[in-house]
């Protein structure tokens, strides 16, 4: 019984991101989509945060949104899937449900 | 999904008044309220600023929806769920919150709280035990 | 599988509306189906028929009554929220007093038991908003 | 003093338009002058004349129209961010091949330019978004 | 020279308000509005951090927002003023510009 | 307000593509340049995502602005301020952006760099130095 959680901002600008990681259950996944994409990059300053809060669940980031905003694959943090629009109606699919962290 | 009976959850992580959501879920709550589910609020993050008491909008020229939640019980929304953590980041308590009740048809309607304080982890348990799980 | 869809912010504004689509356009290919999508909030602006995008833009409008043609998708647009913003059918403008209509062709109105009865009818209730 | 008003939210959805409303009444009612509000990016929406809010709620577009009727204000809704939003006055309607018009009285439509004019000729520039 | 800044948007929710206090220079003025009156509250998890932040500047709230949103004048940090919109526009022609953090 | 021209700071705060406001910030500093005006852009907290090079939005469907920034230096256009601490935050370095030049009429065309890198504290100096400071 797990769930997809879709978070669509920048964890720089608000706390979706976070509040996400903290109610996210072993076993779900946490998805990064639009502006949510920085959250998958390693290196900055919220890095080791959204690593130790998403522990126990699967990070993700919607690839195009990644290519759009000019990120490189090499800068995501280790452990981070890549999907494309197919891999996310594949997520939310295999998951029980999906919630939209707005 | 049991007996048929789809569990929805209202996720509700907005502060009210700045933006319209909080209004706009409510009225998805009441519309709601008219079909066969098994419904439950979620008050987390600013969400539980909707939630305080003596709310005056005079001013701003706005209306002021606080009271509607006070009514949820008459439609038999009596599950408010809200987050312990969420409160103490932002200097509240239970006492800074609007008394919520419902009459429980059940128990001869004895007058019963709607508002269910919960842990963050708590929150996660009920989040995870959805069908549907509508956020505004 | 079934998709219930619903998108809360307005075209071009907000990236929801273009993600949604994406997201739908996907699920149909991979031989889901997407019954419905139900605009809330601003994502009512997303069935004006009188949005005019710049030549080397996406018409966000035109892409969902193309989709929505082409896969029997129902494109609902709730009625209070409409009110609030402006987006009217004929009917209603007849029945306000209002002289002029601007819902796109592919897009109804009707009320918020549209996003429920989606919640209830479908396997995955996904949302797009801000 | 003279103020400028940068409006960049629709109605109803932020509080934009409705805090930018109260501070020029209070501008007004202080002897200063608001000469030009300026609607950008959603803030067009402010500018239809379609919208029918519940009649328990303001109606932010007739406040706006009333207002600047008493007080000479120019409210210029931004014609490239109108375009991709569909608002549209007669003029651009029968120009673009539209076949309806929504804006309200007291709004005119016109270019960015009226933006930076504005910044110009007046002494602050208030700017009310999200 | 001075800078009336306004901040219309949560702190618990964005970063607005403390970016804002990080650019803003003494003699300015931060006035909270909308969603921002809440980083006005004494009390909460960010107090310390906006109190300390705008040590050099005159914080300020306005009061229709405060009141919509149940907050008591006595819930205020000490030093916070508070104004109604005629008082937002004595600060915004009594400073030299105005800068919105949106 | 030196010589009656007026001084413009155009604040760029958010990120690119998830919202329009960045597009729309860049039509009113184009229009902007036909007027008698010094004008300068800030670019701080995730403005600075903005400036990324290698933007690729094919697959979003959303049209790539991003080498519009390129063309500024023509619209004489050529102050964009850049903040370090922002930068740093987020993992990137000055490496990660766009190259943005002008040719210096003054300087026989010389062809010299627009993004000026600065500090927090150089920057609310920058913000301080305005008559109207417009925030997208």
């Amino acid at each position: 019984m797990a769930t997809l959680h879709t978070v669509n901002k920048s964890p720089f600008a608000t706390q979706a991101l976070l509040s996400c990681l903290g109610h996210a259950k072993a076993g779900d996944t946490v998805l990064m989509i639009e502006d949510g994409v920085y959250g998958g990059a390693s290196g900055t300053g919220l890095a080791e945060a959204v690593a130790g809060l998403g522990g126990a669940v699967t990070l993700a980031v919607l690839e195009p949104d990644m290519k759009a905003r000019g990120i490189a694959a090499s800068r995501l943090m280790d452990g981070v899937k890549t999907v494309d629009y197919a891999g996310f109606v594949e997520l939310a699919a295999s998951h029980d449900r999906t919630q939209a962290w707005l | 999904m049991t007996d048929g009976v789809k569990k929805f959850l209202y996720v509700n992580r907005k502060a009210p008044y700045g933006t319209i959501y909080a209004l706009e879920s409510l009225e998805v709550v009441l519309i709601g309220a008219a079909f066969d589910l098994d419904v439950s609020l979620a008050f987390l993050d600013d969400g539980v600023f909707q939630l305080v008491k003596s709310q005056d909008t005079k001013e701003i020229g706005v209306k002021n929806f606080s009271p509607t939640f006070r009514a949820l019980g008459d439609y038999e929304v009596t599950k408010l769920y809200v987050e312990k953590e969420s409160l103490a980041e932002r200097g509240l308590t239970a006492e800074d919150l609007q008394e919520i009740t419902y009459e429980d048809e059940d128990d001869d309607y004895a007058e019963k709280p709607s508002l269910i304080f919960v842990s963050r982890a708590e929150m996660a348990d009920v989040m995870g035990d959805q069908d549907v799980v509508l956020s505004f | 599988m079934k998709f219930g869809i619903l998108i809360s912010e307005g075209p071009y504004t907000h990236q929801a509306s273009d993600t949604a689509f994406h997201f739908v356009s996907a699920a149909l290919a991979a031989g889901h189906e997407v019954p419905r999508v139900f605009f809330y909030h601003d994502g009512v602006n997303v069935g004006t028929r009188l949005s005019i995008p710049p030549q080397d833009e996406r018409n966000i409008q035109q892409q969902w009554t193309t989709l929505a043609a082409e896969h029997k998708i129902d494109l609902v647009i709730c009625i209070a929220a409409a009110q609030r913003r402006g987006l009217l059918d004929q009917n209603e403008a007849d029945r306000q007093g209002k002289d002029a209509s601007n819902i796109a062709e592919g897009f109804r109105i009707s009320g918020l038991g549209q996003l429920i009865e989606m919640g209830i009818e479908t396997d995955r209730l996904m949302t797009f908003g801000d």
